[in-house]
C-alpha cells in the first residue's frame, strides 16, 4: 500500500492511534532520543538521528526478568515479569536502525528465543523514515548492505516529500496501521512517486563514506587476528561503553539480582546492557580474563561485527549508522580500522 | 475511613563511639526523652564515616542522616573529627547542590556530657523532617 | 604564542635522543579540523603533530594505560613518556604525582600555554558556523581564535566558541613542565564560578528538577570515568566488578564486595554513582572538562565537580593540582576549618 | 556454612522491658536470617543470665551472639568473657544498646519496640561479618630511655632503675641537674636546692642500671611501643673523664672567656670548663664553639698542661644506637629571654635580672658567694622590685597561659632578699597571687607578714634607668594610685617556655605539641603523663610549667607508666585495627597523611598498617578512595549492612 | 513461548563438603519442588540461582540415568558460588537449563575412554564417567587420570575408592605427601607416566587452563590426534543461551556451539577462553 500524508496531518494521524504507545524522536538539550510521546502535537520527524538507537525500546537497557520473594514456608515465589502488551509505534526510525532491529530480531530468535524481545517486537510497529541527507557525516549504510531507504525491519517507510510524507507499507502490520489513516491520506500521484524515487536514489549518493571490497573483509580480518594493528588502533580507546551502547545492533547484556528487601528476601532479576569494551566483560570469577587488554576488545568488536556474525548469518552485525564513529570521544573510527585491516601488511 | 498515618521520619545517626554515642547514653541515663525515629549506628570515629554511608542511607530510604562526633580538639583519636568535618562539609554542599533539602542532613558535635544536646538535636531533626514528608529523591527506585 | 614548529622540533629532538619512549600529542582526525590523540614513537610521525584550539583532550589520562602496560611487561622500558599538556592537564599530572601514581621521572612534560584563549567547544563552533565548511582553527592571540572556513578566515573572540571550562579557566599555563611553549599568563575571569552560583541560587525544588532530569538520561556508559585522568582505579568503588582480582583474592572477598550502585541505569543508582564520583574527585578534579565533553547524553557533569572545586576553594583555600608535595584536600585539615553548618 | 547466631534480649528488670516489648522483639528476631536461638531474660548480666547464654552457645553450636541490653560500655566485657568461656571468640559477641539508646529515652512502647528491633538487627548485621580476633602481641625491650637530665628526668630514671630496669638517660648539656641545680633555696620550705639535688645526681652517676649519656642528643627514633630504636649523638667533650683528675689546670691556661651558662652570664667561664663544681659527670668539657680551634690546633695550651693526658683533641662525635621499650620525655623549660621580652629593660640594664639570675645571686655557690649585690656596681640593693607575669597571661602580646610557679618563687625571692638584706625593701607587682599548694599560701603570707614584702596589685607600665637607679612606674589598681619606685634592682618573673629544641625533638618522636609548644598529654584529665604516642610519656615542665614537687610527682608517674610496659614480656593491643587490601591499594598515601598514629606507611607502593600503632579509628577507611582500607569488625561491608537493617527493620 | 530466563525452584537435599579451605568445593544434590521434565545429556550444564545473589553456570555432575536428583559440585570462587556454599540442606535455589551440547557420547561408543581431570575439572567429567561405567558393554576400557594440588583437594574421594574396582584410576598430587602412595607431579606428567594408548581411544580433559594446555601436549606426544581429544570450556557460559555475548569466541557462541569441543576444532578458534 502506498499513500501520501500531508505533514500537517501527521499529528492528527497520531491522534487516531490512541491505543498505541507512540515513540518518536524528541530533542532535549542538543540531544535527540526516542521518547514516549504524551502529546501528539509534539511529534516531529524533522531530525537527524537519535543518540541512542531505538533498540532501547525493544531491548531496554534494564529489563526485569522476574521477581522473587521468599515465602513464609521457606520456599521462593518466582513471578515472571513480561513486558506490558500495549501496542507501540515507533515513528521516524531510520533505515539503519530498522535494519538493526531486524538483526536483533534474528539474534533474539536464533536458538532459544528471547521472550522479552520477541514479545515487544511483535507488538511494535515501525514507521520508519527514509533519509534525504545522511544524518551523520559518518553514515556508511550502503557499504554494509543497507541504504538510506532500506525497507528491512520496517513496517512502513515514510519519505519526506517536503510538505508531505510518502508512505509505503512493508508488512501486514504496516498496511493495518496505514489503514487507520484513512481519510487523511491520499493515493500518491505519479509526480509524488517519481519524487520519492528520486529522493531515494539521490540520498544514496550523498553518503560520504564508502568502504570498498566489503565482500573481502571477512577474509582480510581472518588474516590479521594476531597482528599489531589492534594495539595501534586501540591506543586512544578509553574503554567506555559509548560505541556499543549507541550501536543499533550491539546486544550484549549482564544479569544481576537486585534486592528490594533483604528480609524476608524480595528482589528482582534484571538484565542490563553490557559491553564488550568494558574490561570486566569477559572477567571470570577466578580472576582469569581472556580479553584483558584494549586491543583484544577492539578486535572483538570489529571481528564480531564484520567476521564472526558474517560467518554465521552471512551479513554484517553493523548497519552503518555511524554512531560509534561520531560518538567516540577519542575519534576511533571503525571504518578507518576496516580500511587499515584490508591493507594491513603483517 | 482510615485515618492517614502520621509520617514518621526515619533517621540514621552515625555516632562516634567515644563522644556522641556516650552522649546519647547519657541522655538515656538522664532519662531524657526524644522521638524514637532515630536508629544509631556506632562507629569508632566520625572520621570513619564515608560519604558512601550517607548516600547509601538515603538510597535505602532514610529521611534524614546525622553524623555526630566529638567536639574539635576532643577527638579520642585526636584528629579524626577534623577530617570528618572537611569531608562532611563537601557532602553537605553536594547534597544541597543537587536539591536535597538541607534539613535532611546534619552533622553535630556531641560530647559524652551532652546528653541534653543530643536529645535536642534529635527532637529538632524530627520536627524539621516531619513537614518535608518522605525522602524519595535518592531513595532506590530499582 | 606557541610556535608549532618549535614544538615539533622539540619533539623530534627528544625522540631522536631517545629521551622519551613516545610522545602523546594531538593529530588531525582524518582530514578534519578536529584532532584526536596521537601516540608518536617515530620521528617522522611528529610531522602530524598539531597544536591548535581543537586540542581538547586531556592526554594525561593515557598515562594510566602506560602504567598498566608497564606493569604487565617483564622488562619494561622505564624511559619517560612525553605528554603534551595544557594548564589544566598539567595539574592532573601533578595530582598523579601527589598520589604517587606516577613519579615525576615517568613523564616528560611538554607544556603548551593556552594563553588568553583556550580550546573550542565543537558544538558551539558548529552552531556558530553552521553550514560552513570549517577547515582549520588557530590561536589568533589576544583572546581571539581564527576559524578558517573554506578559504575564508574569520577571527572571533574566543569566548564565543570556547568550551565552558575554558571560559572559566584562570590557570591557562601549565604549572609543571619540562619544557614550556607559549607565554606564561593568567586569565582574568570576572567570576570563575558564575555558572555554579547561578545553579546554587535555584531553590531546592528547582535544583532537584534540574538534576533529576539530567541523571535520568545517564546510560552508565562510564565514559566520564573512563576519560578522567583521576579515575585511575582498577576497579571503581561505585560498582565493584571484581576486576581487581589476584590469584590469592579469596572467594569471600569477591563475594562480599559492596554494591553501592547497581548496574541498572535508574535515577537512584545514577545519582549514587555520580555523587560518589563527585566526592572522589573533590580536591582532585582539575576541571579539564573531559567528562562533560564525552558524555553522549550531555549531562553537565562538570557542574558537580566544579561545585566541589568551588567549595574546596571557598572553605579550605584548596586548588587541586597546584602543590603535589602537600597532602590532598581531604587528607589534611586546618583547626579553624569553617564549621558553621555543624550543630 | 551459614552463620549460627544467638540473640538475647535483657529485660533489665523493667528498665528495658518497661518500654520495650521484649517478648515481641525476641519472637521477631527468631525468624531473622542466621538466628538459631532467640530468647529474652530478666537480667542477662546476672550469673544465671550469662549461664543461659553459655548454655545456648554450647547446645546450639552458636558461633556468634548478640545481646540486646544496656550500653556496651557497661557489659560488653562481661558478655565477651562469657562468650569466651563458652568457647567462641570474644569478638563474636556484640552488644545492641536497647536501654540507654532506646528504652530509657522513649515512652511509646510500640515505637520503642520497633526501634529495639531495628537496633538489634543492625547489630546482628555487624556481628554476622565479625572476624574472630586475638589481641595483637608485641615483644618488649625491657629498657627505657629518659630524655632530659633535670630533676624530672633524674627522678624518672631513678624510679625506673630502682624498679630494676635499665635506663638510658640522655642530657644535652655537659652535666645533669637541669634548672634545679641552679636554684638557691626552694619554696615553701627554703631548703637548699643543691643540698637535696646533688645526692640524686650522684645516685644517677653511680647507679648500675643507669647509662648516663651527657652532652648527647637524640637524633633519630624509629619503632613503636615496646620496641623503639633510638640513635643518640654523643658530642665530643675532648676530655676523657676517666683520666681527668679535676685539677683545674686547664681552665687557668685557657685564653678564652665566655659568659657562663650556669650563672646565666653573671660570671664567665673558659672554653674548657666544668659547668659547676658538683657537675655529674665530674669532668671538663672543651667547648668547641669557643675554643680558638682544634683543626688545626690553634692554641693547645690545655692539653699541654694536662698531666694525666686527659685531653684528646681527636675525639669524634659518636652515634650510639639504643633499643628501648619505652621513652620518657622530660626536656624541661627555658625562661623568656631578652629577644622575647624587651619591654622591661631586660638585657639593656644590668640590674634588671630574671628569676634564675636572682637565684644565682642568692646561691651560696653563686657569683657573689651568696651575697645579694647589684651586677652593675656590686652594691647591695636597698630597694628591689619583683615583677610577676612577665610575658605570662598576656594573650595579646605574649603567652596566654599562666607560668604557674612565678608567684611562689617571687615570694621566695622577696623573702630571701630580706633574709640577706635586712634593711632592704622588696616590692612585688602582681596581677593575682596563685598560691595553691601545700604550705604555699602560708609561705606567701609569711613573706608579707614576717618579711614586710609590699605587694602591689597592678602592672608596671615603664622601667627606665636614671641616675644609677631603676625607676619603675606602675599603678596600684587596688588604690588606684600611680606608683613610682626608684629601685636598685628589678627581678622579672619571666614566662616559662618549652625548652629550646623541644619542638624538633617532638617531631622526631612524633609527639604532638600544644599551641604553645608544650608536649601534649594523651588526655588532659585521665592520661596526663602519657603522650599520644603509645609508649612515650611526659615528665616535668616539658608538658606544662610546674614546680618541683609536681615535676617529681609526674616523673614518678611517668616512670610507673613506663614500668607498666617494661614489666611485661609482651604487650597486647586491641586487634580491631585497620587492614589494607593491597590489590585495591594504589599507594596514593592519603591514609598515611590522615593516620593520627603514624601507623600507616607506604612500602613498595602499597599502604601498610603497623597493627601495633593502629588504634582502629577508621579515618583511613573513609579517606581511601578505593575502599582498600578497612577496620576489622567495622568494615564498610558491615556498616553498609547495618544501614540496610536499620532502615528496613 | 517458554521463558528461558525463569529458573525453577529446587530444594537442596544434601550437601557434601568435598574440599575445605581456600579452594573449597561442595557437592549439592537437588530436587525440583515441582516435578519437572528436566532431562539432560552428559557434559551439559545448568544455571543455578541463589536468589538475591545471582546465577552461575555449573556442570551437572550426576549421570543422566539418575533421575531422583541433580548433582552439582561447586568450587567457591565468586559471589554466587560463595552464597551457594553458605546454603544448607532444605534451602531453595533456582535451576534452569540444561545448557550446552554435552559430550558426543553416541560417537564414542565402542571406544576406549581416557579421562584426564584436574581439581574441580573432574565435575564436568563425572556424568560421563558414571555413564560409561554404567554402560560398560557400550564402551571399551575406561581410564581416569586425575590430580589435584594435594590429597585434600581431591574431589569425590569416597566414590573414587569404590570406582577403582570398575575402572583404572590413576591419581596424583602436585607435591610429596607423607602417606601418598600414588603419582607425585602434575597431571600432564602423570599422563606421560601412565601412557594411555591412543588406539581406538578418546581422551576427554578438563581442569585449569594450564593443565589442559600441557595435557593436550602430552596426549599428542603419546599419539593422540587432535580429533581424539575433547575438552569443555563451560566456564565461558554466562546466560546459557548464547544471547548475552560473553561466550562468543570467534564465530562460536559456546552456549550454542559448545561447550564441548574437540581440540581439532578448539585450536582453530581465537585463544580467548
Amino acid at each position: 500500500m502506498e499513500k501520501v500524508l500531508l505533514k500537517k496531518d501527521l499529528n492528527s494521524w497520531a491522534g487516531k492511534l490512541g491505543s498505541y504507545d507512540i515513540y518518536a524522536p524528541f530533542k532535549s538539550g542538543d540531544v535527540w532520543g526516542y521518547e514516549l510521546m504524551e502529546n501528539q502535537a509534539e511529534i516531529t520527524l524533522d531530525y537527524p538521528n537519535t543518540a541512542i538507537p531505538p533498540k532501547k525500546i525493544l531491548f531496554p537497557q534494564r529489563e526485569v526478568l522476574f521477581e522473587f520473594e521468599a515465602t513464609q514456608e521457606g520456599g521462593m515465589e518466582i513471578r515472571e515479569v513480561l513486558p506490558d502488551d500495549t501496542p507501540k509505534i515507533i515513528f521516524g526510525v531510520r533505515s539503519c536502525d530498522a535494519r538493526g532491529l531486524a538483526k536483533l530480531g534474528k539474534i533474539s530468535q536464533g536458538g532459544i528465543e528471547d521472550v522479552y524481545f520477541t514479545r515487544r517486537r511483535n507488538q511494535t510497529v515501525i514507521a520508519g523514515l527514509a533519509c534525504h541527507n545522511p544524518p551523520s557525516p559518518y553514515c556508511f549504510c550502503t557499504s554494509v548492505g543497507g541504504s538510506p531507504h532500506s525497507l528491512e525491519g520496517m513496517d512502513i517507510l515514510m519519505t519526506d516529500l517536503g510538505d508531505a510524507y510518502y508512505l509505503e507499507s512493508v508488512t501486514e502490520e504496516g498496511v493495518k496501521l496505514m489503514g487507520s489513516a484513512e481519510g487523511i491520506v491520499t493515493d500518491p500521484d505519479d509526480k509524488q512517486k517519481a519524487d520519492k524515487e528520486k529522493i531515494h536514489s539521490d540520498s544514496e549518493k550523498k553518503i560520504l563514506l564508502d568502504i570498498s571490497d566489503m565482500e573481502k573483509i571477512n577474509e582480510a580480518l581472518s588474516e590479521i587476528f594476531d597482528t599489531g594493528l589492534w594495539d595501534r588502533e586501540s591506543l586512544s580507546c578509553l574503554r567506555c561503553g559509548i560505541c556499543t551502547f549507541s550501536c543499533p545492533v550491539c546486544h550484549c547484556f549482564d544479569v544481576n539480582d537486585e534486592i528490594i528487601r533483604t528480609h524476608p528476601l524480595k528482589g528482582k532479576r534484571v538484565r542490563t546492557w553490557d559491553n564488550c569494551q568494558f574490561p570486566d566483560f569477559t572477567m571470570h570469577s577466578s580472576g582469569h580474563n581472556p580479553r584483558s587488554d584494549k586491543a583484544s576488545r577492539l578486535r572483538q568488536r570489529v571481528m564480531h561485527k564484520f567476521r564472526y556474525f558474517n560467518e554465521n548469518c552471512e551479513e554484517f552485525l553493523c548497519t552503518g549508522c555511524g554512531r560509534c564513529i561520531e560518538k567516540c570521544p577519542v575519534g576511533i573510527d571503525i571504518v578507518e580500522v576496516l580500511e587499515k585491516a584490508k591493507t594491513y601488511e603483517k | 475511613m482510615k485515618m492517614e498515618e502520621k509520617f514518621e521520619p526515619k533517621i540514621v545517626a552515625f555516632l562516634c563511639k567515644w563522644c556522641s554515642s556516650a552522649g546519647s547514653d547519657l541522655a538515656g541515663v538522664s532519662r531524657l526523652k526524644y522521638p524514637p525515629n532515630v536508629v544509631p549506628i556506632t562507629v569508632m570515629c566520625s572520621g570513619s564515616v564515608s560519604p558512601n554511608y550517607i548516600f547509601s542511607a538515603f538510597k535505602k530510604g532514610a529521611d534524614g542522616v546525622l553524623v555526630s562526633g566529638c567536639h574539635p580538639g576532643d577527638c579520642h583519636y585526636m584528629k579524626g573529627n577534623y577530617y570528618a568535618r572537611r569531608r562532611i562539609t563537601l557532602v553537605k554542599e553536594l547534597l544541597d547542590f543537587i536539591g536535597i533539602e538541607p534539613q535532611r542532613f546534619h552533622m553535630s558535635w556531641v560530647s559524652a556530657a551532652e546528653g541534653a544536646k543530643f536529645t535536642e538535636i534529635i527532637s529538632d531533626f524530627v520536627k524539621e523532617l516531619e513537614p518535608l514528608g518522605p525522602q524519595n529523591k535518592l531513595r532506590s527506585n530499582l | 604564542m606557541v610556535t608549532l614548529e618549535e614544538l615539533k622540533d622539540n619533539c623530534r629532538q627528544i625522540l631522536k635522543e631517545g629521551k622519551v619512549k613516545y610522545i602523546i600529542g594531538y593529530k588531525r582526525k582524518n582530514g578534519q579540523y578536529m584532532t584526536v590523540p596521537a601516540f608518536l614513537d617515530r620521528i617522522e610521525e611528529v610531522d602530524h603533530l598539531v597544536w591548535d584550539p581543537s586540542c581538547i583532550y586531556n592526554l594525561v589520562r593515557y598515562l594510566r594505560d602506560e602504567k598498566m602496560r608497564k606493569e604487565k611487561e617483564k622488562e619494561p622500558d622505564t624511559r619517560p613518556v612525553g605528554v603534551i599538556v595544557k594548564g589544566c592537564d598539567s595539574r592532573a599530572v601533578n595530582i598523579l604525582i601527589q598520589e604517587n601514581y606516577i613519579t615525576r621521572d615517568d613523564v616528560y612534560i611538554i607544556g603548551v600555554s593556552c594563553e588568553k584563549s583556550g580550546i573550542v567547544d565543537e558544538k558551539k563552533l558548529t552552531k556558530k558556523f553552521a553550514g560552513k565548511d570549517i577547515r582549520k582553527l588557530d590561536f589568533a592571540g589576544n583572546g581571539k581564535i581564527q576559524v578558517t572556513c573554506g578559504t575564508k578566515n574569520s577571527v572571533v573572540p574566543a569566548e564565543e566558541i570556547l568550551a565552558d571550562r575554558c571560559i572559566e579557566c584562570t590557570i591557562p599555563t601549565p604549572i609543571v613542565f619540562d619544557v614550556l611553549f607559549g607565554e606564561k599568563t593568567d586569565r582574568e575571569v570576572p567570576d570563575p564560578f558564575k555558572t555554579i552560583k547561578e545553579l546554587e541560587s535555584f531553590d531546592t525544588t528547582r535544583k532537584w528538577e534540574f538534576w533529576k532530569e539530567e541523571m535520568d538520561k545517564c546510560i552508565r556508559c562510564y565514559a566520564c570515568r573512563s576519560v578522567c585522568p583521576m579515575c585511575y582505579c582498577d576497579e571503581c568503588v561505585a560498582d565493584s566488578i571484581s576486576l581487581a582480582v589476584k590469584p590469592d583474592t579469596t572467594a569471600e572477598e569477591k563475594a562480599h564486595k559492596i554494591r553501592w550502585v547497581e548496574k541498572s541505569p535508574v535515577i537512584s543508582e545514577n545519582f549514587n554513582y555520580h555523587l560518589i564520583r563527585a566526592m572522589h574527585l573533590a580536591g582532585r578534579c582539575v576541571d579539564c572538562g573531559e567528562c562533560d565533553r564525552v558524555c553522549p547524553v550531555d549531562i553537565p557533569l562538570r557542574y558537580l565537580n566544579r561545585k566541589m572545586e568551588k567549595e574546596s576553594l571557598d572553605h579550605f583555600g584548596y586548588t587541586a593540582g597546584m602543590e603535589p608535595e602537600k597532602p590532598t584536600l581531604v587528607s589534611c585539615f586546618r583547626e579553624d576549618d569553617p564549621e558553621e553548618f555543624i550543630l | 556454612m551459614k552463620k549460627r547466631i544467638g540473640y538475647f534480649i535483657c529485660h533489665c528488670g523493667i528498665n528495658i522491658a518497661g518500654t520495650v516489648d521484649v517478648k515481641r522483639v525476641s519472637e521477631d528476631l527468631a525468624s531473622y536470617p542466621g538466628i538459631i536461638h532467640s530468647e529474652d531474660y530478666v537480667y542477662m548480666c546476672s550469673d544465671p543470665g550469662q549461664s543461659r547464654m553459655i548454655e545456648a552457645i554450647k547446645e546450639k553450636k552458636l558461633d556468634k551472639v548478640v545481646i540486646a541490653c544496656c550500653s556496651p560500655t557497661l557489659h560488653e566485657t562481661t558478655f565477651r568473657n562469657a562468650a569466651r568461656t563458652a568457647g567462641i571468640n570474644s569478638f563474636q559477641c556484640e552488644i545492641a544498646n536497647v536501654r540507654e539508646q532506646c528504652s530509657w529515652v522513649h515512652k511509646d512502647k510500640v515505637k520503642a519496640t520497633e526501634k529495639a528491633i531495628k537496633i538489634s538487627k543492625s547489630v546482628i548485621e555487624r556481628a554476622r561479618f565479625n572476624e574472630s580476633l586475638e589481641p595483637i602481641s608485641i615483644p618488649v625491650t625491657r629498657r627505657a630511655l629518659v630524655i632530659g637530665g633535670g630533676i624530672s628526668g633524674i627522678q624518672s630514671a631513678l624510679d625506673l632503675a630502682n624498679s630494676g630496669y635499665e635506663v638510658v638517660l640522655v642530657e644535652r648539656s655537659p652535666s645533669i641537674g637541669g634548672h634545679m641545680i641552679q636554684l638557691s633555696e626552694t619554696f615553701p620550705t627554703l631548703d637548699c636546692s643543691q643540698c637535696i639535688m646533688t645526692p640524686k645526681m650522684v645516685e644517677v652517676s653511680k647507679h648500675p642500671k643507669i647509662k648516663l649519656l651527657t652532652y648527647s642528643e637524640v637524633q633519630d627514633i624509629s619503632g613503636y611501643v615496646g620496641n623503639f630504636k633510638v640513635k643518640i649523638l654523643k658530642k665530643p667533650t675532648f676530655v676523657d673523664p676517666d683520666k681527668c683528675t679535676l685539677c683545674d689546670e686547664c681552665t687557668t691556661v685557657c685564653p678564652v672567656a665566655v659568659p657562663n651558662e650556669f650563672d646565666l652570664g653573671l660570671t664567665r667561664r673558659r672554653a674548657i670548663y666544668i659547668p659547676f663544681p658538683q657537675a655529674i659527670p665530674a669532668t671538663y668539657t672543651l667547648d668547641i664553639n669557643h675554643c680558638p680551634g682544634l683543626v688545626p690546633i690553634a692554641c693547645g695550651k690545655c692539653a699541654d698542661v694536662c698531666e694525666p693526658k686527659a685531653i684528646d683533641y681527636d675525639m669524634k662525635p659518636e652515634i650510639l644506637e639504643e633499643e628501648v621499650g619505652s621513652i620518657i620525655v622530660s626536656t624541661g623549660f627555658d625562661l623568656y629571654g631578652k629577644d622575647e621580652m624587651a619591654e622591661y629593660g631586660y638585657g639593656t640594664y644590668e640590674d634588671v635580672l630574671d628569676g634564675l639570675q636572682f637565684e644565682r645571686l642568692c646561691s651560696a655557690s653563686g657569683p657573689t658567694m651568696g651575697k645579694i649585690l647589684r651586677p652593675s656596681d656590686h652594691k647591695e640593693p636597698k630597694e628591689v622590685v619583683f615583677i610577676q607575669c612577665v610575658g605570662s597571661r598576656d594573650p595579646e602580646q605574649h603567652c596566654a597561659y599562666c607560668s604557674k610557679i612565678c608567684c611562689m618563687y617571687t615570694a621566695k625571692h622577696a623573702m630571701l632578699y630580706k633574709h640577706h638584706v635586712h634593711d632592704g625593701q622588696a616590692y612585688v607587682f602582681y596581677i593575682d597571687i596563685r598560691s595553691g599548694g601545700k604550705g604555699y599560701e602560708e609561705f606567701v603570707q609569711r613573706a608579707v607578714e614576717e618579711d614586710g614584702v609590699v605587694y602591689l596589685r597592678g602592672k608596671v607600665s615603664k622601667i627606665f634607668e636614671e641616675n644609677g637607679k631603676i625607676r619603675v612606674w606602675g599603678v596600684d589598681t587596688l588604690s588606684g594610685k600611680d606608683i613610682e619606685i626608684k629601685a636598685d634592682m628589678v627581678v622579672l618573673a619571666m614566662a616559662i617556655r618549652p625548652s629550646k629544641g623541644a619542638d624538633e625533638l617532638a617531631k622526631k618522636l612524633k609527639i604532638a605539641m600544644d599551641k604553645d609548644g608544650f608536649l601534649s598529654e594523651a588526655h588532659p584529665k585521665l592520661r596526663p603523663v602519657e603522650s599520644v604516642t603509645s609508649g612515650m610519656f611526659l615528665a616535668g615542665a616539658a608538658q606544662a610549667p610546674k614546680d618541683i614537687p609536681e615535676a617529681v610527682a609526674q616523673a614518678s608517674g611517668a616512670a610507673v607508666k613506663a614500668v607498666n610496659i617494661l614489666s611485661q614480656e609482651k604487650l597486647y593491643h586491641a586487634p580491631t585495627v585497620a587492614a589494607v587490601n593491597s590489590t585495591l591499594c594504589t599507594g596514593c598515601g592519603m591514609c598515611v597523611d590522615v593516620c593520627p598514629y603514624e601507623a600507616v606507611s607506604l612500602a613498595e607502593g602499597k599502604a601498610n598498617v603497623n597493627e601495633v600503632l593502629c588504634e582502629g579509628c577508621g579515618t583511613c577507611m573513609a579517606t581511601c578512595l578505593r575502599a582498600a582500607a578497612s577496620v576489622k569488625n567495622v568494615t564498610p561491608q558491615q556498616v553498609h549492612n547495618m544501614i540496610i537493617a536499620s532502615l528496613e527493620g | 513461548m517458554k521463558n528461558e530466563y525463569i529458573p525453577k525452584p529446587a530444594r537442596i537435599i544434601s550437601v557434601k563438603e568435598e574440599v575445605d579451605g581456600q579452594r573449597a568445593i561442595k557437592t549439592f544434590r537437588t530436587q525440583f519442588l515441582e516435578p519437572d521434565g528436566f532431562s539432560y545429556r552428559c557434559g551439559q550444564c545448568a544455571m543455578l540461582s541463589v536468589f538475591g545473589k545471582g546465577e552461575s553456570m555449573i556442570s551437572i555432575s550426576s549421570a543422566p540415568h539418575i533421575t531422583d536428583y541433580l548433582q552439582f559440585s561447586v568450587l567457591k570462587t565468586g559471589r554466587v558460588t560463595t552464597a551457594l556454599h553458605d546454603l544448607e540442606k532444605d534451602d531453595v535455589i533456582g535451576i534452569r537449563g540444561p545448557y550446552g551440547n554435552g559430550f558426543p557420547v553416541e560417537d564414542w561408543k565402542g571406544k576406549n575412554l581416557v579421562f584426564v581431570g584436574g581439581g574441580i575439572g573432574l565435575a564436568p567429567l563425572w556424568s560421563i564417567v558414571h555413564t560409561a561405567i554404567e554402560n560398560k558393554d557400550e564402551y571399551g576400557d575406561v581410564m581416569l587420570i586425575y590430580g589435584a594440588r594435594s590429597s585434600n583437594d581431591i574431589v569425590y574421594k569416597d566414590e573414587l575408592d569404590g570406582l577403582k574396582k570398575k575402572m583404572t584410576i590413576h591419581l596424583s598430587v602436585d607435591n610429596e605427601e607423607p602417606d601418598w602412595k600414588e603419582f607425585v607431579g602434575f597431571v600432564p606428567q602423570n599422563v606421560m607416566d601412565k601412557k594411555p594408548s591412543p588406539e581406538n581411544a578418546i581422551a576427554i580433559t578438563c581442569g585449569p587452563p594450564v593443565m589442559i594446555k600441557f595435557t593436550i601436549q602430552s596426549l599428542n606426544e603419546l599419539g593422540f590426534n587432535d580429533d581424539q581429544i575433547y575438552t569443555t570450556v563451560e566456564n565461558k557460559m554466562k546466560c546459557g543461551i548464547g544471547k548475552c555475548g560473553r561466550c562468543n569466541i570467534g564465530e562460536h557462541y559456546v552456549c550454542k556451539h559448545g561447550p564441548v569441543y574437540s581440540w581439532e576444532k578448539l585450536k582453530t578458534m581465537p585463544q580467548e577462553y
